[in-house]
């Protein structure tokens, strides 16, 4: 987004209020709408807005690819691990209830906990494919050796001017 | 304590470790845990088996829900022996992936592709287990994701085609089954496999019940391989690298035609899918034209990859037909030839790997002296041949044995023959094989013998085939069990 | 134990043999002395079994399915095949290394381990329980002979290897298993059984159908239309067409026929439900056309292989005559033809070595320069025939006497004009060897005797065939002794 | 001061979303808002200009007033425009100078054109803005500059934004 | 008083409906690109504030209207970013305005 | 909703039936995925239209509201929605590959390119 | 009322799938796709499916579209698109459609309270939801713990696609080992 | 009140449908993602609508998501036109520390 000074202003002013709104919906899953899955979901798609705006280099450096995939498996762990966890305090394979002395308060430290984990991988999964997408033109473009710009906008829909009326 | 709790780790333990191979990333590392996962799925597999074989149906509840609010794991001997098959060949084809992959695929890839492998496992694993159908749902998309992506590694660029295809196929054919879970919800209100047993009958006679039974049936066909819904595997299995090959050869297709199993005599009756729902006849006839077209279509095949991979639709027409027969030695025979299609085909993917591993190609005409200078590899895929035939002492004969019995039992004299007759067909194509192996002098240069680490895990299934060509005793009785078990009789 | 021992010892033994001949691969002269002794040391054992009491003797040796044990046990008919088939051995080999050396052979070694393995399941046959283990080694021996077919490898002798395995695989596999999983259904097991087993198990009506099987599905006895195999599997070497004709692969297949007429079926049950009748028709329809087949020959080898066609068909029709005696004249026309046979299946050999020539037209006059050849080429042709002063006399005699006793008149004539041809188109092999003049005389004086070990070899077997015809009476008592268990 | 305020105003937004305030939910906003705040840092998006806290919040309250009026107005106009069947439209380009000193402040004056129907800012090069006029009235109302004038009173001077005079 | 609000908010919302059609007959009426962006312009504010404010007005004061009252502002902030950026890229990918009055 | 019969579900079909076109008679390998999330997304809407309570509200509990549409269904597609986006990113990704390998992304293109068959 | 708008909704949705069918423009195609999923997350919320609301509309439309678009962009392809006309995939949809409708003969009416499907099983989660978890969102309740299985599934599907296309597209994708071994 | 919920909701469904008319027209592609970005729009307030048509209006969390998804979109698709390529370096940014 060349010179897209407006964007990048709002930007700035956006990513923040989108993670923390993607915090909230992670946290708020057992109230209302959301949880983990759309919580994650915005999280990356936070990411993704800085790294259209900001360039995937910048982004990269800011969270790296390999602390990327390391969390999208670790969320994975984390909720089997909460299940690894329930058989050895003596109850059956996700079973929460056993985690705390009150079942309920155990339900809901588990629910909490999975959810966390669907949330680390849902939204670092999501910044991976964005990478691994947007990456892979960068590749390609660097192995053509030049940049040719609009060409698809050019080549794509009948007339780039509309219909000349 | 831990025992009580296998049916869980039957299936954790693969899905923990998938992440567990991103996490580490050294390729030999993680072909370490890979492996050794496998071997323990396997184990726990036997041991699931001998606890369902002596004392029963285990029933697990997962999250402490009772079934059926909560998701059950269901194991009984017609499961557990999927299990054991899956586990069992994934055990044995991951010996021989090191070497094979390495050669096959970028060495910053090789984690992934272990990752993949686990994922696959665990999603066979977890629709074999479980007691739930929407469950299945979920598990076999994992799996399936993971073979669309074990495929597309395949050193040939047409491996991304092949997997292309094969994930819009699979995915129309989850997607039906989606469709199909969703109808008998409707009818209903559960997903509990035992519960919808109960409550089906009641609802047997309506259009959605019968429509949503055509849809699961059709859906899990397609992931079967059911002619003529084979469309994606020839490509997939052809261009797949060898050992994913050999491992979706050995188990996608059988827990596919498990999961019809278990939804025919099962959740539904037999009476019902059978009968009522004309399936025997439906299945007999397109049984019959599997095993002959696609075996005829094998014969004309120049890759041999691609010709065994034919042959594995025919293949899947015996257990059609064993199905289809609805017999309690029907069921047996389809069963039996479940388990030992699994070996033989493993076993000649895996020899088939060797010689991709040497000689680069599978392509008949490159096959050319392979006798010679591979002669550990050839000899192995001609057992594997003998096997797929049906020659005394190798499993092959035993389900040619129980499939022409049970075509008898029901006086069907056409079908036994046209079993027999069919599988002559497999002469035809295996010994193109072996005659230009063994007749044809091979170009120039000097070809070694495939390594150990290639080798050892091949005969490893090669033993398997003859093995339990001579001693059939106790899978026979686990397929009786289980088809007893599906029957209702036990 | 010792007797179980000894069964297994049987069978095994020459796999050990092939394992050990493997591993002399690089010193000739070790293998072939491993080869040699190992067939001597078999050819013992087969005669302690065959001395020892050892009828009620039954080895297990897996069980593959329930009810469907591989085991092996003694029986007269089998001891029988099993001598034959272990003492030719010996003289194969001795053939063979004069055949093999004199061609200059490739991959010998392959050879005699191959040849170890089908003399292995020819015992195995011969020495099962029942049908299942039969099946099983008829299979290993169809497989295990197929690269000795192939051996040249050349074009021409990977088509017959294919005819060879096609039609052997295809008639087993698609009618004699079919054969045996209906019995099996209908029965529940498949031991063999003196007196059979199929008494009342099965509707008569079907009965005709499931010996059809049966017969055609014993692809081995070559009984037409199935024998397109035989002839094809002609382009083998010398030894082996031997080994195929003689000592083992056909000789199993009338054996098989054998057995399952009197264990499986039981005469009886054939004779009273008149299941037998059409395919008796068959089996001397082969006897004919197979002769007549080989009278237009001119390849000696071809034509010996439809003379073995139309011999098994003897022994086929013998056990479709459905009474003792024919079926007596059955086995032994299998010892009688098996040394007939390979008498002038060496003596082809022994011609193709010397000379290069493979047809009995540019053979006249050969017998001045190869006498001994030739002379052991009349002794077999005679045995063939039947005709006195050898073993083939008797073997005839009791089929005649067999037809007899079945009043089956016709046939009686069938077995006349067969021997008819059979002089018309053997006989006259020495007959032109030894009275007609070589067509391009100079060349004659370079002819000589093939390698001793070829002569001696066929030597030996044109004197058993003499030999059969004094000492017959023990074979005659070992097939008696089949009917008797029946009593 | 920034992060500070940062983490503050997170904070605030939390507490109006929620509408649960107990403990643990409060416990996880802080830890939220930390998190946020983390990237945030790392993103760089803290410290520079593109915060309110450049902005005087009085007057920004009254100019947005002034331009919610503004929009209605224009918003009947294009209204008008759009169902009168002879389609009084007579597109134009211009270019406005724009006076603000931040960048925050001409993005404000961009989007308040954009905001107005009748005018879209089309692009922000230097000093100027180029706008997409819909009909000669709303062009001629922002050629009198009396908008630029209202953004540029609610900017706070910043002679230290490093890019104020780059480009 | 209850009557009243349930009156002005109703006003609102089918007056915010209006503009919303209004703004969706411009998009297909305006001759080119950039003429469309204003029509969009009053789907996006008017439209949409006159919707939101009848909700707010229904929604008394809670948890619901600051919902409300984010959700204005954000399409505030987000609506003309988007338009400016599709305008800008429509410029740079060589659409061209037409029909312009030169003066 | 009395009112409504099977209408939902008879448009449900319709849209399954256009994505399962889309998808058979594309030869746009893009395209197919489009068409392939149509046909699951209209499952979604078929399995979401079983869970609709006449008079029911969203299964968030409240004090003052006893009716509620059925929860099941929803959770189902929850994870139904996962994996059909699990699906399109491989599928996609793998359509990426293709286009670097073929230079095409049409199912002709590709089949009718040299090596493309045996 | 809301069926009346459950009606419109549903019939602009069968119209953006004729679009999408007939729409030759893949970029059109993609763009109405995003729209489509933005029309399904309406007939969630209408029919009381929030929580499918939220994430159709956060993946359908967000999610999916972006990375259709991306691929769109990434290959360049040829933006028309060409239909092979035959009488296959109308013959094929035609049959499944007429078992649809065939499975619509006997199915509960939309909405109908005493659907097998809304009295079995489910009325334990409503009650145990508050019971048993304490939780006022039954769809939480039933996913993450009831049905918490199927969810760790789900990650688990969401993580392999995150897997597969990073072993696809990834830095080293191209490049394809060949080490032969001698 | 419900009624005047279903009023405005349908006139938003007609305002949709007349804006996807121009999405399914183009002609150029930036006519198309104007016509979605308002379609998008449209639907956030459907949303609105809907929650209170429905009696719970508390789920407006939906609605701002589909502002945030809306924006994020419409400069995804922007920048894919733009450069075919998402992940391009602006030329301003900056390096973080
Ligand atoms: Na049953
Ligand atoms: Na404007």
């Amino acid at each position: 987004m060349e010179h897209h000074i407006v964007l990048r202003v709002v930007a700035k002013l956006l990513i923040p209020i989108i993670l923390l709104f993607a915090l909230y919906v992670q946290f708020h899953g057992d109230y209302g709408p959301g949880g983990g899955f759309q919580a994650g979901v915005i999280f990356g798609a936070g990411f993704i807005l800085y790294a259209l705006i900001f360039g995937l280099q910048t982004t990269k450096q800011v969270i790296s690819p390999s602390f990327v995939h390391g969390m999208s498996g670790a969320g994975v762990l984390l909720y089997a691990g909460v299940g690894v966890i329930s058989l050895f305090r003596g109850g059956n394979y996700l079973d929460y209830s056993v985690l705390l002395s009150d079942p309920v308060h155990g339900q809901h430290l588990g629910i909490m906990l999975i959810e966390l984990g669907v949330g680390i991988t849902v939204a670092f999964v999501m910044v991976s494919l964005f990478y691994a997408f947007a990456g892979y033109r960068q590749i390609e473009l660097r192995k053509q050796g030049s940049t040719k710009q609009n060409d698809v906008a050019q080549a794509s829909d009948a007339d780039p001017n509309g219909k000349r009326q | 304590m831990i025992s009580a709790h296998l049916p869980a780790l039957q299936v954790v333990i693969p899905l923990l470790a998938a992440p567990a191979c991103v996490v580490i990333r050294q390729f030999t590392a993680t072909w370490l845990l890979a492996l050794s996962v496998s071997w323990i799925s396997f184990f726990i597999a036997l041991s699931l088996l001998w606890q369902t074989f002596h004392l029963g149906t285990i029933s697990y509840s997962l999250g402490g829900w009772a079934a059926p609010w909560g998701i059950e794991y269901r194991v009984d001997v017609v499961n557990a022996f999927v299990l054991t098959i899956v586990s069992g060949i994934s055990s044995v084809v991951l010996l021989y992936a090191k070497e094979s992959i390495e050669q096959e695929t970028h060495i910053k890839r090789i984690h992934l592709v272990y990752t993949g492998w686990l994922l696959c496992l665990t999603g066979l694993l977890g629709i074999t287990i479980t007691g739930d159908v929407f469950n299945v749902f979920v598990f076999l998309e994992i799996s399936s994701l993971s073979s669309y992506l074990l495929v597309s590694l395949g050193p040939d660029r047409r491996a991304l085609t092949a997997a292309f295809q094969y994930l819009v196929m699979g995915t129309i054919g989850a997607t039906f089954i989606l469709i199909g879970v969703g109808l008998l919800y409707m009818m209903t209100g559960t997903l509990n496999m035992a519960d919808l047993a109960q409550r089906i009958p009641e609802v047997e006679h309506t259009t959605t019940v019968h429509a949503g039974f055509a849809f699961l049936v059709l859906g899990i066909s397609l992931k079967a391989a059911v002619f003529p819904l084979h469309y994606w595997l020839p490509n997939a299995y052809t261009f797949a690298p060898s050992a994913v090959t050999a491992f979706l050869a050995g188990t996608a297709t059988k827990v596919s035609i498990y999961l019809l199993l278990r939804f025919f005599f099962d959740i539904f009756s037999e009476t019902f899918s059978l009968r009522t729902m004309r399936l025997d006849v439906i299945l007999l006839i397109l049984g019959v034209i599997a095993i002959f077209s696609m075996s005829l279509v094998a014969v004309y095949q120049q890759n041999v990859k691609r010709m065994l991979a034919y042959s594995s639709v025919a293949q899947v027409g015996y257990m059609v037909i064993g199905i289809s027969l609805a017999t309690a030695t029907g069921l047996t025979a389809g069963i039996i030839h479940l388990f030992n299609h699994a070996l033989m085909k493993g076993a000649l993917f895996l020899a088939l790997g060797c010689i991709v591993y040497r000689l680069n190609s599978v392509e008949l005409k490159d096959l050319a002296g392979a006798g010679r200078r591979m002669p550990w590899t050839m000899a192995a895929f001609v057992v594997g041949g003998l096997s797929l035939i049906g020659v005394p002492a190798t499993v092959g004969f035993i389900s040619k044995w129980y499939l022409v019995l049970a075509a008898l039992e029901r006086d069907w004299w056409w079908l036994a023959f046209m079993i027999v007759a069919s599988s002559l067909l497999a002469v035809l194509y295996i010994w193109r094989v072996v005659e230009t192996a063994y007749f044809k002098a091979a170009p120039a240069g000097h070809i070694k013998e495939a390594p150990l680490s290639l080798l050892l895990p091949t005969w490893i299934l090669v033993a398997a085939n003859i093995y339990f060509g001579i001693n059939a005793v106790d899978t026979v009785n686990f397929a009786k069990r289980a088809a007893d078990q599906l029957l209702g009789v036990f | 134990m010792a007797a179980q021992g000894t069964l297994l010892l049987t069978v095994l033994l020459p796999l050990l043999g092939a394992v050990l001949i493997a591993m002399c691969n690089s010193k000739p002269n070790l293998r072939e002395t491993v080869t040699l002794s190992t067939a001597t040391l078999l050819f013992l054992l087969v005669l302690q079994l065959l001395g020892s009491d050892a009828q009620q003797t039954e080895l297990i040796i897996a069980r593959p399915l329930p009810g469907l044990p591989l085991s092996l046990s003694t029986e007269p008919l089998g001891l029988l095949f099993a001598t034959v088939a272990s003492g030719l051995w010996i003289i194969t080999t001795i053939y063979s290394i004069g055949y093999m050396r004199g061609n200059k052979e490739q991959n010998q070694t392959r050879f005699y381990v191959f040849f170890a393995v089908s003399i292995s399941a020819t015992l195995g046959v011969a020495l099962s329980a029942n049908l299942f283990t039969l099946f099983v080694f008829y299979e290993v021996l169809t497989l295990s002979t197929y690269p000795l077919v192939t051996h040249k490898g050349t074009e021409e002798a990977k088509r017959g290897g294919r005819v060879y395995l096609g039609v052997l695989l295809s008639t087993s596999i698609g009618f004699l298993l079919l054969a045996m999983v209906w019995t099996w259904h209908a029965v529940g097991h498949l031991n063999f059984t003196p007196g059979g087993i199929l008494q009342g198990r099965i509707e008569p009506g079907f009965l005709p159908l499931l010996l059809a099987l049966y017969l055609f599905g014993i692809g081995k006895a070559a009984l037409m239309p199935f024998h397109r195999w035989l002839p094809a599997a002609m382009v083998a070497p010398t030894p082996v067409s031997a080994l195929l004709h003689a000592v083992a692969v056909v000789k199993a297949g009338v054996f098989a026929v054998l057995k399952v007429t009197v264990y499986i079926f039981g005469l009886d049950l054939l004779r009273d439900t008149g299941a037998n009748r059409w395919l008796m028709w068959a089996a001397a329809i082969t006897v004919i056309l197979a002769s007549l087949v080989a009278l237009t020959k001119d390849n000696l080898k071809a034509r010996l292989a439809y003379s073995t066609v139309s011999q098994l068909a003897y022994i086929v029709l013998g056990a479709m005559l459905v009474n003792s005696v024919a079926i007596i004249g059955g086995g032994m026309h299998i010892a009688t033809h098996a040394l007939g046979k390979i008498t002038l299946f060496f003596c082809a050999g022994a011609i193709y070595v010397a000379t290069h020539k493979t047809n009995i037209s540019e053979m006249d006059g050969l017998g001045k320069s190869m006498p001994v050849t030739y002379a052991a080429m009349l002794i077999g042709s005679l045995s063939i025939i039947g005709l006195p002063l050898t073993g083939g006399l008797w073997s005839k005699w009791y089929l005649a006497l067999g037809a007899a006793a079945a009043e089956q008149w016709a046939i009686l004539a069938v077995f006349m004009v067969s021997s008819l041809l059979n002089v018309a188109y053997l006989l006259i092999i020495p007959i032109r060897g030894f009275f007609l003049t070589p067509p391009g005389s100079g060349q004659a004086g370079t002819i000589q005797e093939a390698p001793f070990a070829s002569v001696l070899a066929l030597s030996l077997t044109a004197l058993g065939c003499i030999a059969l015809f004094f000492f017959a009476q023990p074979l005659y008592e070992m097939m008696a002794s089949m009917f008797e268990r029946q009593l | 001061m920034h992060s500070l305020l940062l983490v503050l105003g997170l904070g605030l937004m939390w507490v109006l979303l929620s509408g649960h305030y107990t403990t643990l939910l409060l416990t996880l906003g802080l830890i939220s808002c930390l998190i946020v705040w983390f990237f945030s840092q790392k993103m760089d998006l803290v410290d520079h200009e593109g915060h309110p806290l450049h902005l005087k919040p009085i007057k920004l309250i009254m100019y947005s007033a002034w331009l919610g009026v503004e929009v209605v107005k224009s918003n009947f106009d294009v209204a008008r425009r759009i169902i009168s069947p002879s389609l009084p439209i007579r597109p134009r380009l211009l270019t406005v100078p724009t006076s603000q000193k931040t960048e925050l402040g001409q993005v404000i004056y961009a989007n308040s054109i954009t905001l107005t129907p009748g005018t879209v800012s089309i692009n922000l090069r230097g000093r100027e803005i180029e706008v997409h006029a819909l009909a000669q009235a709303p062009a001629g109302a922002l050629l009198t500059g009396d908008m630029d004038k209202r953004v540029t009173s609610i900017e706070r001077p910043q002679p230290e934004d490093p890019r104020a005079g780059q480009r | 008083m209850m009557l009243f609000i349930d009156i002005v908010s109703a006003v609102c919302l089918i007056g915010g409906g209006v503009f919303i059609v209004i703004g969706s007959i411009g998009l297909i009426r305006m001759p080119d690109f950039f003429t469309r962006l204003h029509a969009a312009g009053v789907c996006e504010t008017l439209g949409a504030w006159l919707v939101l404010l009848g909700l707010l007005l229904q929604s008394g004061w809670s948890l619901v209207s600051i919902k409300l009252i984010m959700i204005f502002l954000l399409l505030v902030i987000t609506g003309p970013t988007a338009t400016h950026a599709l305008a800008k890229s429509a410029l740079h990918g060589g659409v061209k305005p037409k029909h312009l009055d030169q003066g | 909703m009395s009112t409504i019969g099977l209408y939902n579900y008879w448009i449900v079909f319709f849209l399954m039936m256009s994505g399962l076109y889309v998808v058979i008679v594309s030869t746009n390998l893009i395209k197919k995925i489009i068409g392939l999330n149509i046909f699951q997304t209209s499952v979604f809407i078929f399995y979401i239209s079983i869970g609709k309570v006449r008079g029911g509200t969203a299964p968030i509990l409240a004090d003052d509201i006893t009716l509620y549409s059925n929860p099941l269904p929803h959770v189902l597609i929850l994870t139904a929605i996962v994996v059909g986006v699990a699906t399109t990113a491989l599928g996609l990704a793998l359509i990426v590959r293709i286009h670097t390998a073929f230079n095409s992304v049409d199912e002709e293109q590709i089949y009718t390119s040299k090596d493309s068959r045996d | 009322m809301v069926a009346i708008v459950d009606f419109a909704l549903l019939a602009g949705l069968a119209v953006w799938a004729l679009g999408i069918v007939h729409l030759r423009s893949l970029f059109g195609a993609a763009m109405m796709f995003g729209i489509y999923s933005l029309h399904c997350a309406l007939i969630f919320v209408v029919l009381d499916a929030v929580d499918v609301a939220f994430t159709e509309a956060a993946v359908g439309a967000g999610i999916s579209t972006v990375l259709i678009l991306s691929t769109l962009a990434i290959t360049g392809a040829k933006l028309e698109v060409r239909h092979s006309r035959a009488m296959m995939p109308l013959l094929i949809t035609g049959v499944i459609g007429a078992a649809l409708i065939y499975a619509s003969l006997d199915m509960p009416l939309v909405g109908d309270p005493s659907a097998p499907a809304n009295l079995h099983v489910v009325p334990r989660y409503l009650q145990g939801s508050a019971a048993e978890i304490n939780i006022p969102n039954v769809v939480t309740s039933v996913l993450a713990s009831y049905r918490g299985y199927d969810t760790l599934g789900e990650v688990t599907v969401i993580f392999t696609a995150g897997i597969g296309v990073l072993c696809l597209l990834g830095r080293h994708s191209r490049k394809r080992s060949r080490r032969r071994r001698e | 009140m419900i009624v005047v919920y279903a009023i405005t909701a349908l006139l938003i469904i007609l305002g949709m449908f007349i804006a996807m008319a121009r999405g399914l027209r183009g002609p150029t592609l930036y006519d198309r993602i104007l016509a979605v970005n308002a379609f998008g729009s449209l639907t956030v307030l459907m949303i609105a609508v809907l929650g209170f048509l429905m009696g719970r209006p508390e789920f407006l969390d939906i609605a701002l998501v589909y502002v945030l998804i809306n924006f994020i979109g419409t400069i995804a698709v922007l920048k894919f036109f733009e450069y075919q390529d998402l992940g391009r370096q602006s030329s301003y940014s900056r390096r973080p520390k």
